[in-house]
């Protein structure tokens, strides 16, 4: 067994060494990855873009990356309506952090009130919220997400709705498992017999307890939904065009997948890269604050 | 309360209960864990030993390296957080310290086996208690048959006077009752006949007269098998109850070991002493119990020098300056050693606490 | 156990009543099929004599309730969009295909999932641990669809070792079965990985390891079938998840399940068929939560039911 | 372990899975490929799935085309009608009755018996039905008065109105009259035909599996004694474009059909593109919309009702560079969109009046709107955008636009609607644009074109209405003349190029994309909108 | 017990129902958790419940404390039934009766702070103070309980086990409570924490004047806590004495067993150890007659399973016992 032994400090480590070795723990690369792609992007689209998203050259078609040899100030090539990549990529990011987090706000509060309503109550608004999370989980969300789209157009408020109408399911089910376990806390007893009103035992003892679970949970959700669009965008029923949402992008322009590869790689890269990196920021902070959480 | 107080008696049961050779002995053992603030000395030189059919206890309140100890011992230690760092457990002369891991598999269970703090939770939900008697038989004793496996899982669970041991064996943990499980864990724990089983806070979670069938099983299954037991525990009650010889840790270190006798009577490191009188008293009302102020500093806070100087009240300067050395031989007995300072003094002891 | 059966069952029957309501008026949101399914040049003559022929110039309660009737029954009507077919067997049709694929999908992302959440626990912040999950994380961070054309491009066109589409042979499965199954991995992968940490963490996985046994043996025989109660909890969602996954995969994929169908009876407001699918779904999904909140109290009897 | 490690990692799994399709090997040279007998074909999954041809519209007749054929055949070289089934015919009474003489000898697939006019006539009768959603039902049903069967082998259908069009009518051009077996159909009804499709066709129907393909194969007692190069024909529904270009270079499809710019890829791959030959029988794009009439139920007040409006709005689009740079230049100008040089009716004036009216000139535009009183922004224009079949530029194009626009300060949403959702609108003249694909009918088609898009009394009265063409039209229907008829519709045709009724975009022809090692060549004239036909001039490469 | 007791609990039941396992068969099974209790506490006293986990001790704190509705019975605190109170006469009754719970990990909201959590009996029951005024008094019952008020912005998971049962005791003291509910306060806690913790309880109920109603398992903590002890098994207290008189001279056949399976303070003392057989029988279907017959190693006959004992006091006054030895 060769491995190096340990050997007891002599200085014992003072409050700064334990905060660096907290923050040299974070993991620090998909923070930059999420930053560079989706939040600065997002805040100063309009001065990192350098073109128009919306509108292009059509002469301009297809051109393939400034480095590959594609006109200048295109650096990743432009797409079929002749319309810089790069620019759109800046300006969907700032589509996919919208879809993404009013999606999740709405529904994540919605699912948070009827979680804890169901978890504090339970009895019969138990049962009326279970009934609902299990109707609207057993409804296949495509065949809604289709059928709305249809009848009300594809827009981007359609496309918030539906993530938080799925959403909701999810965070009502956990917010619930989590109130029906901490329910059961002796400080939440205490507050009970201190005589606190069950909005304030809901809103001030439980809820804050439940902020853990609630961060791992959208950190993993953020990177479905952006896929959800995509996938959605795919059977024609996403964002609509000409805005530049990642998942559109991708899906447009997987025909171009040999001719103008350009098109959908990099966008699918950004995808990936905030997916991968919110999943693995998700895992970091569930390992860190929750590890037995039962729940995706 | 029908109390007797007659030491005869606990000499003559001492006695009867055949204590041998030395089979284990732990010579300066050290298990540090890493942690954010730093490595730490979970186990801080503990040395002790303990002989054949003799029920050693180790006793100290959370945090001061019990559990480690026992860990370490079975080479258990959560790694790669946690690693023994220094000394020797010798098993029969074997130090468990060199053996690699595949060496150490043959040890564990054969040589010592362990019984966990709550025999509720310790046996596996999905199998049959059967299967997981079984399963330690087959590893010991090789392949057999299904037939003479059944026979000597029956043939245990007879040992550990469990009624009608042909149904239990198919039972799962969750269909018995507690007591049976407690006899099914103490069946798991002698199948390989071992030279010592470590009980980690057997009873901790246990009602009084569920304790009090538990210790006694303990006690026969020791008189049956002249086991040692090692004896881990927070409650000095046990340790009056069930201890033939006691090591009282602090901070990861022993501050006193010697008999039980010799402990409770003369009490002589200054920790020990205020523990025994902190205690409330089922036999005596006590007016008012001894109170040790203030808690165990962290690994990462402790400064030099004694580390239960800035609670103790016999504290003098040269406390906060070294760690004492463990001096022996008091109370008259070899064997009772504690590590204080004041100890040098001879003829000095901490004074009696009138309750 | 025999109530909480009735409850459950109750219960799972009041949500498809709900679900029928919903679905019923879900089909009709999006306006006349006529639209859709007549030529643009139809006349108002023609449209009409086709929503006579269709029923569909009733109240909408009663042809709600001539719905209810029916579906019990499993009659959802002739499809409108393929006249002649009854749109309950249409489905079903398409739906066996679409389950061959969910349950090998199923099947493969179970597998992978195990397997690297058991190591990933197991060799907790290894770097198994970190690839591991990197696997398993990146079949949710494409979208099927791009994974799908990507895989037909490096083993169809490419490599030339698997079908590039289509149903038939055990290689049509791998692709589709792969992508729709990749998405879930990591989702049961965290399942098992915390079910591991628990089992890992239990006493008595460490008293498996004071009596000798060896790691493997710990970690598959003791902790594993602990681990595996958790997932089994979620294969209700799973089937959600995976539906969604399906239709574009089926898609790119041109396997002949419900994909393609969901899709073209949606656009073309095939009533019966968009509601036959949705009540096969949900009482599919209805039926697996169901079966397994029996089968999660079989298997693990010390549930309490309150 | 190092973060480096980590990130590399990373990057290379992401290539992995993002750009393996790059490094797309292309074609395998095919290694002497055997001979292939069976063609395998991919196209997108039609709407109806089903043998009931009288069910649905053209979107669905690519799959009959082998099995069926019509009373008469559209020539692939001129586009003229060529005697099929029906050896020869005539027109009496003002084109209100159409003599069919039958051929004699011609067999039903699977032993269904010879072809009579009883046959003939039973199609039609499918083709009126309740259920019938046929394109021209409407035609069938209610301009049809009687069909006679004079013999065996002479049919007589009698029209209400003059049938300007029957050369259209009875051949693939514009009908939907594909012959089927009334011996079969008695067997079962619609149980019969949906077990399998009897026709007389150079192929017969082997099986359909639901929702993956069709197969078809050789019929050997063709009454032509036709032996087509592909004994078989298999059709695999795969609605992914990426998916049919990933068959076609893996040798999983000989035939397929790809959106231009899919096709440009396919061919750098060494596939190869084979177009339809007429010219005057494809696609004609076109940018219109019920608003754009000066009577109806919508406010004339919008910009849209100012003739001026939609001359700057057609003189903004530069036509030139959509041909070329999102159409390869595989498209024709439409002059005059309904009329077509190669018809009766046409005025050479048009063609050379073209650039005048719909020619690219942003600042004449903008001059227009701002003489018109509009400042930029004023005027604010909601497209809706559909999924045509078998249109997949028309996306591109509907994107493009409100570049064009935009630069002379016209504003523009683009709305994403399903046809389902748009027919309500646009039968309340409620839709403000739209890019649509239409379609020429190749003979004599122009007057019917009047009828249905340009009037308030045809089927399609969503186009254009119009005081003049109104009367006009009428004037048409009552004459019998076909001269004074002619002269008629090129004054309305004078009248709708001068009031910019669409922006026309251009016609198109069809295409289907090859692998060059199966098929040498193939001279289709492109009849259908969706898909191909004539099947068995398909010729194998050796 | 002339004087008006405290707090007094009168014929207190509580049933559980319980689902039948039977399939269409309806459900009248009933978990007995308490079976009829009577007791008295007095102001300024300590009451002992003792017990073994599932003898209904923890439930008849939960109706005490108002967090359960009783079967039947009654509860009174200062002469009012604390289960039909409304608005301020309720809010009186939290601020006069408050509990310290066992777990200090589980029992201090983790994301409050000390103040906040201190606090929040005031801010929720005294309405009238200002913020700066319960401030002071968190300040004042912080030093009580001997914490440094300065720590008060601190979270719970900053202080070690016996600095946030303080916290707890000073959360359960700052409205001047008239009784405290103790539910095992000390299991938890270290030995050397223990001592601390039971004689800060002690130094308070000096200076508060505070009665206690101690719910503990172990003996010594009890013999050292309480003025009266009733001892309970399955729902009933089956003896109630003053503390003294009880471990002196215990009665009840289930006393004196409790009482041999304590451990000793001193390897030298050895009892005659009376070990129960079997388990304590589910309360789902408690046994007939007097409830300990099934365990009772010095049954009397038939008339155990058939008759419940009445409450006696066959040796001392105010020592009862229910236990048909003690009956003829």
């Amino acid at each position: 067994m060769k491995k190096k032994p340990m050997v007891l400090d002599e200085q014992p480590k003072s409050k700064a060494a334990v905060v660096w070795s907290v923050v040299r723990e974070l993991p620090i690369v998909p923070i930059l990855i999420i930053l560079i792609v989706l939040i600065i992007p997002t805040i100063f689209a309009e001065l990192l873009a350098p073109h128009n998203p919306y509108s292009g050259s059509l002469r301009l078609r297809l051109q393939p990356p400034s480095f590959l040899g594609g006109p200048e100030g295109y650096l990743l090539g432009t797409d079929h309506q002749g319309r810089d990549i790069l620019s759109r990529m800046i300006y969907g990011a700032r589509i996919s952090s919208a879809v993404a987090a009013s999606g999740i706000l709405i529904g994540g509060s919605l699912g948070i009130v009827f979680g804890l309503m169901a978890g504090y109550f339970r009895g019969w608004i138990d049962a009326v919220v279970s009934r609902l999370v299990d109707i609207t989980l057993s409804i296949p969300i495509i065949l809604i997400a289709i059928a709305v789209a249809t009848a009300a157009g594809a827009s981007l408020g359609v496309l918030v709705g539906l993530v938080a109408y799925y959403l909701w399911g999810v965070y009502t089910r956990q917010t619930r498992a989590e109130t029906l376990k901490w329910a059961e806390s002796q400080f939440v007893k205490r507050a009970q017999v201190v005589g606190c009103s069950k909005l304030r035992i809901m809103f001030k003892h439980l809820l804050p307890n439940m902020v853990n679970t609630i961060i791992v949970l959208i950190t993993l959700q953020v990177g479905f939904v952006i896929v959800f669009e995509a996938s959605l965008s795919f059977v024609g029923v996403g964002v609509p065009p000409p805005n530049p949402a990642w998942g559109l992008m991708v899906s447009e322009g997987r025909m171009f997948v040999v001719s103008a590869w350009w098109v959908p790689l990099f966008p699918g890269m950004a995808i990936m890269l905030t997916v991968l990196s919110f999943n693995m920021l998700g895992d970091w902070l569930r390992d860190k604050l929750d590890p037995k959480l039962r729940q995706v | 309360m029908d109390v007797k107080q007659d030491p005869a008696v606990q000499q003559e049961q001492e006695q009867g209960k055949r204590i041998g050779k030395i089979v284990l002995e732990v010579k300066d053992l050290k298990t540090y864990v890493r942690t954010k603030r730093g490595v730490i000395p979970a186990v801080d030189g503990v040395s002790f030993y303990v002989k054949q059919g003799e029920t050693f206890g180790i006793v100290g309140e959370s945090g001061g390296g019990k559990s480690m100890t026992a860990k370490s011992i079975l080479r258990m230690e959560p790694k790669p957080a946690a690693s023994i760092e220094g000394g020797e457990i010798l098993l029969d002369g074997v130090d468990l310290t060199k053996l690699s891991e595949k060496q150490m598999r043959k040890i564990r269970g054969r040589e010592i086996s362990m019984i966990f703090q709550d025999p509720m939770t310790s046996l596996n939900p999905v199998f049959t208690v059967g299967n997981q008697i079984g399963e330690g038989l087959r590893i010991y004793e090789g392949k057999m048959d299904k037939k003479t496996l059944k026979a000597k899982i029956i043939e245990l669970l007879k040992k550990v006077n469990v009624a009608a041991p042909e149904k239990r064996i198919s039972d799962y943990p969750h269909e018995m009752s507690g007591g049976m499980k407690q006899r099914a864990v103490g069946a798991i724990a002698i199948s390989s006949s071992p030279k010592i089983i470590i009980a980690d806070e057997p009873t901790t979670s246990l009602d009084l007269t569920i304790q009090a069938q538990y210790l006694r099983l303990l006690r026969e299954i020791q008189e049956k098998s002249g086991v040692s037991i090692i004896f881990i525990t927070h409650d000095f009650g046990i340790v009056a109850k069930m201890c033939d010889r006691v090591a009282v840790l602090y901070s990861g270190r022993i501050v006193e070991q010697g008999t039980v006798r010799a402990l409770f009577k003369n009490p002589s490191h200054p920790y020990t002493h205020a523990l025994i009188n902190s205690v409330p008293k089922v036999e005596k009302r006590v007016d008012r119990l001894y109170s040790i102020p203030g808690q165990p500093t962290p690994a990462w806070e402790r400064k030099k020098g004694c580390y239960f100087a800035n609670r103790c009240e016999y504290a003098v300067d040269r406390c906060f300056e070294a760690y004492p050395p463990t001096f022996d031989g008091l109370s008259g007995t070899e064997g009772h050693l504690a590590d204080c300072w004041r100890l040098e003094d001879k003829t000095w002891k901490p004074k009696p606490y009138l309750a | 156990m025999g109530k909480y059966i009735l409850k459950r069952l109750g219960q799972a029957i009041f949500t498809l009543f709900a679900m029928s309501i919903i679905v019923f008026f879900l089909a009709r949101l999006s306006g006349d099929p006529a639209d859709t399914l007549l030529p643009a040049e139809a006349t108002q003559e023609h449209r009409d004599r086709m929503m006579a022929l269709w029923g569909l110039d009733r109240p909408t309660h009663i042809q709600y309730f001539l719905f209810v009737g029916n579906a019990v029954r499993g009659d959802f009507g002739e499809s409108l969009r393929l006249p002649g077919r009854d749109a309950f067997n249409l489905v079903m049709v398409r739906m066996s295909k679409t389950a061959e694929l969910a349950l090998v999908a199923m099947l493969f992302a179970i597998l992978l999932a195990l397997v690297i959440g058991v190591f990933s626990a197991v060799y907790k912040n290894s770097p198994l641990d970190f690839f591991g999950k990197l696997i398993a994380i990146l079949g949710q961070s494409l979208p099927h669809f791009w994974i799908g054309i990507v895989l037909i491009w490096i083993f169809a066109v490419n490599l030339r070792i698997l079908p590039t589409s289509g149903y038939g042979t055990w290689k049509h499965f791998v692709m589709p079965a792969i992508v729709v199954g990749w998405f879930q991995v990591a989702a049961l992968m965290r399942l098992v990985r915390s079910a591991m940490f628990e089992a890992l963490d239990s006493e008595y996985v460490q008293l498996a390891r004071v009596k000798g046994v060896s790691p493997m043996k710990v970690i598959w025989k003791h902790c594993f079938r602990n681990a595996l109660i958790p997932p089994l909890t979620y294969a209700g969602i799973m089937l959600g998840y995976l539906v969604v996954g399906s239709i574009t995969t089926e898609i790119v994929f041109s396997w002949p399940g419900v994909g393609v169908l969901v899709l073209q009876s949606v656009l073309a407001r095939d009533y019966a068929v968009v509601q036959a699918i949705s009540i096969v779904f949900g009482t599919i999904i209805i039926a697996v939560n169901f079966l397994v909140d029996i089968l999660y109290a079989f298997i693990d009897p010390r549930i309490r039911y309150h | 372990m190092s973060k480096k490690l980590k990130v590399v990692s990373i990057a290379a799994l992401a290539v992995m899975l993002l750009a393996a399709p790059l490094t797309a090997g292309g074609r395998a040279e095919a290694e002497a490929a055997p001979e292939v007998d069976r063609l395998l074909v991919s196209m997108p999954s039609p709407p109806l799935d089903t043998n009931r041809i009288w069910a649905s519209g053209w979107a669905n007749f690519a799959q009959f085309e082998p099995v069926l054929e019509t009373l008469l055949e559209t020539d692939p070289v001129t586009g003229q009608a060529l005697p099929r089934l029906a050896t020869s015919w005539e027109r009496n009474d003002n084109d209100r009755e159409w003599v069919f003489h039958l051929r004699q000898g011609v067999q039903f697939h699977h032993g269904y018996g010879e072809l009579t006019a009883a046959d003939v006539k039973h199609t039609w009768e499918l083709l009126k039905r309740d259920d019938s959603g046929v394109n021209q039902a409407t035609v069938w049903r209610s301009q049809v008065k009687e069909v006679e069967i004079v013999d065996d082998y002479t049919i007589v259908f009698r029209f209400h109105y003059p049938m300007t069009f029957g050369e259209a009518l009875f051949s693939r051009a514009g009908g939907e009259l594909y012959v089927m077996s009334k011996d079969h159909w008695d067997t079962g009804q619609e149980r019969a035909v949906d077990d399998k499709l009897v026709g007389t066709g150079v192929y017969q129907y082997v099986e359909r599996v639901d929702g993956q393909s069709l197969l078809v194969e050789h019929f050997e007692n063709h009454w032509s004694n036709e032996t087509p190069d592909f004994t078989e024909i298999m059709f695999n529904w795969v609605d992914d474009e990426t998916t049919i270009l990933a068959r076609l270079l893996s040798g999983e499809a000989h035939l397929g059909q790809l959106s231009r710019d899919v096709a440009r890829s396919a061919e750098n791959q060494g596939l190869r593109v084979i177009a339809a030959t007429q010219e005057n029988m494809q696609r004609i794009i076109m940018f219109g919309g019920a608003s754009f009439a000066d009577q109806g139920v919508a406010e004339p007040s919008d910009a849209i009702y100012n003739r001026n409006v939609r001359l700057a709005l057609s003189l903004a689009v530069d036509l030139d560079e959509l041909h070329e740079f999102v159409y390869d230049g595989r498209i024709a100008h439409s002059y005059n969109t309904g009329w077509h040089p190669n018809r009766e009716v046409w005025n050479p004036e048009w063609e050379e009046r073209f650039d005048e009216y719909y020619g690219y000139d942003p600042e004449r535009a903008k001059q227009l709107l701002a003489d018109e009183g509009y400042e930029p922004g004023d005027i604010h224009l909601t497209i809706y955008q559909m999924n045509w079949p078998a249109q997949p530029e028309a996306r591109v194009v509907v994107e493009a636009l409100p570049t064009y626009w935009n630069e002379i300060g016209v504003r523009t949403t683009i709305e994403p609607v399903d046809f389902g959702t748009f027919i309500p609108q646009w039968q309340q003249m409620n839709t403000r644009g739209m890019i649509t694909p239409s379609r020429n009918f190749p003979i004599r088609p122009t007057e019917q074109y009047i009828r249905d898009q340009l009037t308030h009394d045809g089927a399609l009265t969503f186009f254009y209405t119009d005081n003049f063409i109104e009367e006009k039209y009428a004037e048409l229907e009552a004459e019998l003349d076909v001269d004074r008829r002619n002269a008629l519709s090129l004054e309305i045709g004078d009248h709708a190029f001068e009031q910019i009724p669409y922006i026309p975009l251009g016609m198109t022809y069809s295409e289907v994309v090859v692998d060059p090692d199966v098929i040498a060549d193939w001279v289709w004239p492109g009849l259908n909108p969706y898909g191909p036909s004539h099947w068995y001039l398909l010729e194998r490469a050796q | 017990m002339e004087t008006e007791a405290l707090l007094s609990v009168t014929g207190l039941k509580k049933y559980f129902p319980v689902r039948s396992k039977m399939l269409f068969k309806k459900s009248t099974t009933v978990v007995k958790a308490v079976d009829g209790l009577t007791f008295t506490v007095q102001s300024g006293e300590t009451l002992a419940l003792v017990g073994e986990s599932g003898c209904g001790k923890s439930t008849t704190a939960n109706v005490i404390l108002g967090l359960e509705k009783p079967t039947e019975g009654t509860v009174f605190l200062e002469g009012k039934n604390v289960h039909e109170l409304t608005g301020q006469e309720n809010r009186t009754y939290r601020r006069n009766m408050q509990a310290v719970f066992q777990d200090p990990w589980s029992s201090l909201n983790p994301r409050m702070k000390v103040q906040e959590i201190v606090g929040e009996p005031l801010v929720v029951n005294h309405k009238e103070m200002s913020s700066s005024e319960v401030l002071e008094k968190v300040k004042q019952v912080l030093t009580d309980v001997g914490l440094d008020p300065s720590l008060m912005g601190r979270y719970p998971h900053e202080f070690s086990g016996g600095q946030r049962q303080r916290i707890a005791v000073a959360a359960a003291l700052v409205s001047d409570p008239k009784i405290i509910i103790l539910d095992e306060p000390v299991s938890a806690l270290d030995v050397s924490i223990r001592a601390q913790i039971m004689n800060m309880f002690r130094d308070i109920q000096d200076k508060y004047h505070v009665s206690y109603l101690l719910i503990a398992h172990d003996l010594g903590t009890t013999r050292y806590m309480a003025d009266k002890i009733a001892v309970m098994y399955l729902g009933n207290i089956v003896e109630y004495a003053e503390t003294e008189e009880l471990f002196e001279h215990p009665l009840h056949p289930y006393t004196e067993a409790l009482f041999s399976a304590a451990l000793p303070s001193d390897p030298d003392i050895e009892r005659d150890e009376i070990i129960l057989t079997g388990e304590i029988p589910s309360p789902i279907n408690p046994p007939s007659g007097c409830p300990f017959h099934t365990r009772c190693p010095k049954k009397v006959g038939d008339i155990c399973e058939r008759e419940y004992p009445e409450p006696g006091e066959p040796t001392a006054p105010g020592h009862l016992v229910s236990c048909h030895i003690y009956r003829k």
